[in-house]
């Protein structure tokens, strides 16, 4: 008994604190503030420092959600390497069957995570020149067949020296 | 005998749904009742059916377990996860142990996050707003976990054959955001929870109503959580190694089968929930989370079980040479959950009928079944026991 | 003379101060407990005042119902009746037609209470019966039964509330009658030291309120819950659930017909409270100084509402039965004491 | 005048959900239920009655049996109403009705919201965040108000 009286009245006073002066909010004001001007923008789904611009992940993509756009600046990624586009993502067409994301090459070969993910990509570097060094794991010669054809010709080959 | 007396009680049929706002999900309950009182009820699920299993008939394996995630957005992890380990199992695949710890946190914090918006939709069924907005105020750090660990708040896509997807590796950073996270998480889930139990107006509400006993609940297969609070002592979790051989936690079982008892039973596992993402994070092995050293290729009928947030999940399906699904079947715990509320709804007032409903935490998105389309007329409906028999007669 | 220039002001001018502040109450009521919900919530004049005048400007459309023209017509009768019950309050109509017993506003807000009844009879939404879904050939044991709508079930319950639920209100009312001996509204505000010709802002210390006597404490709490139960307010809204019946009787009207059925709303929020003010205050709503801590008291009930409403769930009969007749009891203590 | 005002400041949304996998619907009621997101503050008030509704908030891929529902519940709106399509399944019937395998994708599906009724704002994502909800509604106001 007492001790529900003692709980009520720290209820009442809190919520006099709370209708009064608005105690406690937990309405997130800068996510209001990015509304009223509209500045929200989509998650980031390519990694650009990550991705060597081999257009697998165009190539896959059964709704034509992605597209390759060519770079201002071409990025040297080792010395007979040179990234020239990047792809660009239309999440409008977009229907999250993760295929670009399993058949990116930095996914598909080396395990590593994926330079695009249809969600977030999320926060990682990876030392491209390095990881083109190492050699291919994969097994099944079909498979590795399948993915690297939808690689672009450049790609093709670099890859299929590295291995 | 029973059934005609009630036949005859019965004056009015009140049907609700597919679009209201105590079911969110599309599926139509009938009531009937006399005077207010329900005496019968009948619940059809047929609404959302999307044919999942027969779209993945034929298709890739890998690609088929990123569409069984997507059978729900709820249990998006256990879908993917329980169909991966299915494969695993029958092709003998190794899974390396961190792979399996980071399984297990997305499975507790989908039971977490599962558990709290039961809450929150169950007030707001009661018409309490305010704990009901309390709900989702604490269910909104899990939330956050969860986009930390994975890149998205609902489909978290994190197993992979071998694996994890490396998107969702626990990095060290990553570790410790996690960790204080999940303090954070645990003093607000206590308080709110003391407060919640300890309210005379929402127990008065929830209290003896939707009794569900032992029988009934084993009768029509009543799973997980809503199996627990009539007194059955069974959690797949006691059964996997994944869980068992590593993680110290306590299932919590209730005797009395009422709404009430159904709404503490969650409160309760949530805590256990954090109890077991604590130990994973600590103990997580340090090696290479995926293996890709397997081969795809023929396999027999597979099937593995495993605990959802609403109960036990069965998956099972077979893979030809070039490891292509043939026959993919999924069956999920709120479609026997949801018969034991037919029952359990009998005898109370109209509007316990529908919180009644709510407690078996009813999720109709995977639970659409068998529709028989006629093209000539047009016309969909859902077969019947009589027209099975019907069917079967005329052959 | 004087009189029926002033009864003509009042006339014209209490409903439009009537309109202008219960405009504001939902909108109040809302950003309470909002901020108890630990959020920002609706701008004040959004629930309230915009709405109404948005739903002014939409399309006009045909309700479902059996009778669609009166249907419509009833939200616009309460309205009036609520303007008649507050009129009837005031100082001007007293002298000019005394009518205003508490017996003419406890039957006008029985007669309010009854429009439910019929608005739940004549609307057939789209929610329940008319939901385009084959449930004739599903495998339910009792085929053929009488299918009802939400709004049916509503009325039944509407019937059950009006009978009992709102009994408290009722006791509410006559508790200042029994404790001054008269049942005429003015009667009980000069009891307690309320005289509308000499009104001063300063004279408001030297009244002595019913609601700080004993048997006025009790009555008020009686009344309150009353109130909710008329306002179908949480906790008692299980008229008005969303759980089952939706939104109940009122499911039907769109456009302009909402809009009436907003304002009806919002009027006897406002009416509800300012008779409570009148009664138990000894200050009635009048064309003079009383007005300004008339209204600032009537904001009282509706913040009492608000945070009942958001700390409670709805009530089933199982809990409103029992609540009623507890809060029915009280008002007869009140009752009792008063006659002592 | 006083029509665009009325309009932009009270505005009511509608959730129908026609069989998509849940993930779209919770994200709405996050939206709407998390005093963090908190759609009030934007004057966007959730109703359940078609009548009272400005805004249908769509989520998931049509499915047959919902198709007349959702049909009639558009027509139940009074104008000016305007229609949301949440979700990639919303928008063009997400993977159901784009991925299959031997017998094709799934012939349950009617496909997008816009193949039942007209859409005006889409919201990308599987499902997309609270807060691209909040924005994309709060963005379709002014058209809301602008319309006769
Ligand atoms: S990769 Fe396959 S699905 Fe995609 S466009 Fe080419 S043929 Fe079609
Ligand atoms: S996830 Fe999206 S972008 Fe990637 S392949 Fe699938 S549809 Fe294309
Ligand atoms: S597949 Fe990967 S590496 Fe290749 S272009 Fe796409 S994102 Fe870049
Ligand atoms: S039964 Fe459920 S899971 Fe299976 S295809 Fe239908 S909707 Fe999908
Ligand atoms: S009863 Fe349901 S779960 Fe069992 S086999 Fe048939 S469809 Fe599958
Ligand atoms: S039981 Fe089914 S619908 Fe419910 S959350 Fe799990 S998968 Fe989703
Ligand atoms: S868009 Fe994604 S989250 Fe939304 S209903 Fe479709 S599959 Fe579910």
């Amino acid at each position: 008994m007492k001790r529900m009286i003692v709980f009520m009245f720290k209820g009442a006073y809190n919520n006099l604190g709370r209708i009064l002066f608005a105690n406690e909010r937990k309405t997130s004001i800068p996510m209001r503030n990015k509304i009223a001007t509209g500045q929200i923008t989509y998650p980031k789904v390519v990694n650009e420092n990550a991705c060597i611009g081999c257009s697998a992940c165009a190539n896959i993509c059964p709704v034509d959600a992605i597209h390759m756009e060519d770079l201002e600046e071409p990025v040297e990624i080792t010395k007979d390497y040179v990234k020239e586009k990047h792809p660009v993502f239309d999440p409008m067409k977009c229907m999250y069957c993760f295929q670009c994301h399993d058949s990116c090459p930095i996914f598909a070969f080396y395990g590593k995570p994926a330079a695009i993910h249809p969600r977030h990509v999320g926060e990682f570097d990876v030392n491209l020149a390095e990881l083109l060094q190492q050699p291919i794991v994969m097994k099944d010669d079909k498979e590795f067949e399948a993915v690297i054809s939808l690689l672009d010709e450049k790609a093709r080959n670099l890859l299929k020296e590295g291995s | 005998m029973a059934d005609t007396d009630r036949k005859d009680r019965a004056e009015v049929e009140v049907p609700m749904g597919m679009v209201h706002s105590a079911l969110l999900e599309p599926f139509r309950i009938r009531l009937f009742v006399d005077d207010e009182v329900v005496v019968d009820a009948e619940i059809t699920y047929d609404t959302a059916h999307r044919g999942i299993e027969r779209i993945m008939e034929g298709m890739p394996i890998q690609k088929g377990l990123i569409l069984t995630e997507r059978i729900c957005g709820i249990c998006s992890h256990i879908h993917i996860w329980n169909g991966t380990r299915m494969v695993e199992r029958g092709l003998g695949i190794d899974v390396p142990q961190r792979a399996h710890h980071i399984r297990v946190i997305g499975n507790e914090l989908e039971r977490l996050h599962s558990h709290l918006l039961y809450l929150g939709h169950a007030f707001e069924i009661l018409g309490h707003e305010t704990f009901s907005m309390r709900c989702f105020m604490v269910r909104e750090p899990v939330q956050n976990i969860l986009f930390v660990l994975s890149g998205n708040r609902v489909h978290y896509t994190i197993p992979v054959l071998g694996g994890i997807r490396p998107r969702a590796d626990i990095s060290h950073e990553k570790r410790q955001t996690m960790f204080s996270m999940i303090d954070k998480l645990e003093t607000d889930l206590r308080e709110f929870a003391a407060r919640v139990l300890n309210d005379p107006f929402i127990v008065s509400r929830i209290k003896e109503i939707g009794y569900l006993s032992k029988e009934d609940a084993v009768k029509y297969g009543a799973l997980g959580p809503n199996m627990r609070a009539s007194g059955i002592d069974f959690d797949w979790r006691y059964k996997l190694p994944e869980y068992r051989d590593h993680f110290d936690f306590e299932v919590i079982v209730r005797d009395g089968g009422t709404v009430l008892d159904r709404v503490a039973c969650r409160v309760f596992e949530c805590l256990e929930s954090i109890k077991i993402i604590r130990q994973a994070l600590e103990t997580l092995p340090d090696e290479d989370p995926t293996n890709v050293d397997f081969e795809l290729g023929a396999m027999g009928y597979s099937t593995s079980y495993n605990e959802a947030a609403r109960g036990e999940i069965y998956d099972s399906c077979a893979l030809d040479e070039v490891g292509r699904i043939r026959s993919y079947i999924n069956r999920t715990p709120s479609m026997s959950s949801l018969s034991a509320m037919e029952v359990s709804c009998i005898g109370d007032h109209l509007t316990d009928a529908s919180i009644t409903i709510a407690s078996c935490d009813p999720c109709l998105t995977c639970t659409n079944r068998m529709t028989v389309v006629d093209e000539k007329k047009g016309t969909n409906y859902v077969m019947e026991p009589e027209d099975v028999l019907r069917l079967a007669r005329r052959v | 003379m004087m009189d029926w220039i002033d009864f003509a002001i009042t006339t014209v001018c209490i409903p439009i101060v009537a309109f202008v502040v219960s405009t504001w109450l939902p909108g109040i009521m809302r950003k309470i407990q909002a901020r108890i919900q630990l959020r920002i919530g609706p701008p004040v004049l959004t629930p309230g005042f915009w709405a109404f005048f948005k739903f002014l400007y939409k399309e006009r459309i045909r309700p479902v119902s059996p009778m669609p023209r009166l249907y419509h017509s009833l939200p616009v009768i309460g309205i009036f009746l609520m303007f008649f019950i507050i009129l009837l309050t005031t100082p001007a109509w007293e002298t000019v037609l005394t009518l205003g017993t508490l017996v003419a506003i406890a039957g006008l807000m029985k007669v309010e209470e009854m429009l439910y009844l019929f608005m739940g009879n004549l609307s057939k939404s789209i929610l329940s019966v008319r939901m385009p879904y084959p449930d004739q050939v599903k495998g339910a044991v009792m085929k053929g039964k009488v299918r009802r709508f939400f709004e049916q079930v509503a009325v039944v319950r509407t019937f059950k509330l009006i009978s009992i639920g709102s009994f408290p209100l009722y006791i509410g009312l006559f508790v200042p009658a029994v404790m001054y001996g008269s049942i005429g509204i003015m009667a009980v505000a000069s009891a307690q030291g309320f005289d509308p010709a000499t009104f001063v802002l300063r004279d408001l210390f030297s009244l002595d309120p019913l609601i700080f006597t004993v048997p006025g404490a009790i009555g008020a709490i009686a009344y309150f819950a009353g109130y909710l139960v008329i306002l179908n307010e949480y906790p008692f809204s299980i008229m008005h659930t969303k759980a089952d019946v939706v939104e109940g009787p009122t499911l039907e009207y769109a456009a302009w017909a909402r809009a009436g059925y907003y304002l009806m709303r919002e009027v006897t929020i406002f009416v509800m409270s300012s008779v409570f003010v009148t009664l138990y205050f000894g200050i009635p709503p009048m064309i003079g100084w009383a007005l300004i801590p008339h209204i600032i008291l009537v904001m009282l009930l509706p913040v009492g509402a608000a945070i009942v409403s958001a700390f409670t769930p709805v009530l089933t009969f199982k809990q409103v039965y029992p609540l009623s007749l507890g809060f029915s009891a009280l008002g007869v203590i009140g009752l009792i004491v008063a006659m002592l | 005048m006083l029509k665009e005002i009325s309009r932009k400041n009270a505005v009511h949304i509608m959730l129908v959900y026609t069989g998509g996998c849940n993930g779209c619907d919770i994200e709405v009621v996050n939206a709407v239920m998390s005093p963090f997101y908190d759609l009030e503050q934007y004057k966007v008030m959730l109703t359940w009655n078609p009548r009272e509704a400005d805004i249908l908030a769509v989520t998931g891929p049509v499915t047959r049996k919902m198709e007349p529902a959702l049909k009639e519940i558009y027509a139940a709106i009074p104008e000016p109403k305007l229609v949301a399509a949440i979700g990639t399944c919303a928008i063009i019937g997400g993977p159901y009705a784009n991925l299959g395998g031997d017998l094709g994708s799934s012939d349950q599906i009617v496909g997008g919201v816009n193949k039942v009724i007209p859409v005006d704002a889409y919201i990308p994502g599987c499902p997309p965040r609270p807060e691209d909800i909040l924005q994309a509604v709060a963005s379709v106001i002014p058209i809301l108000a602008g319309k006769r």
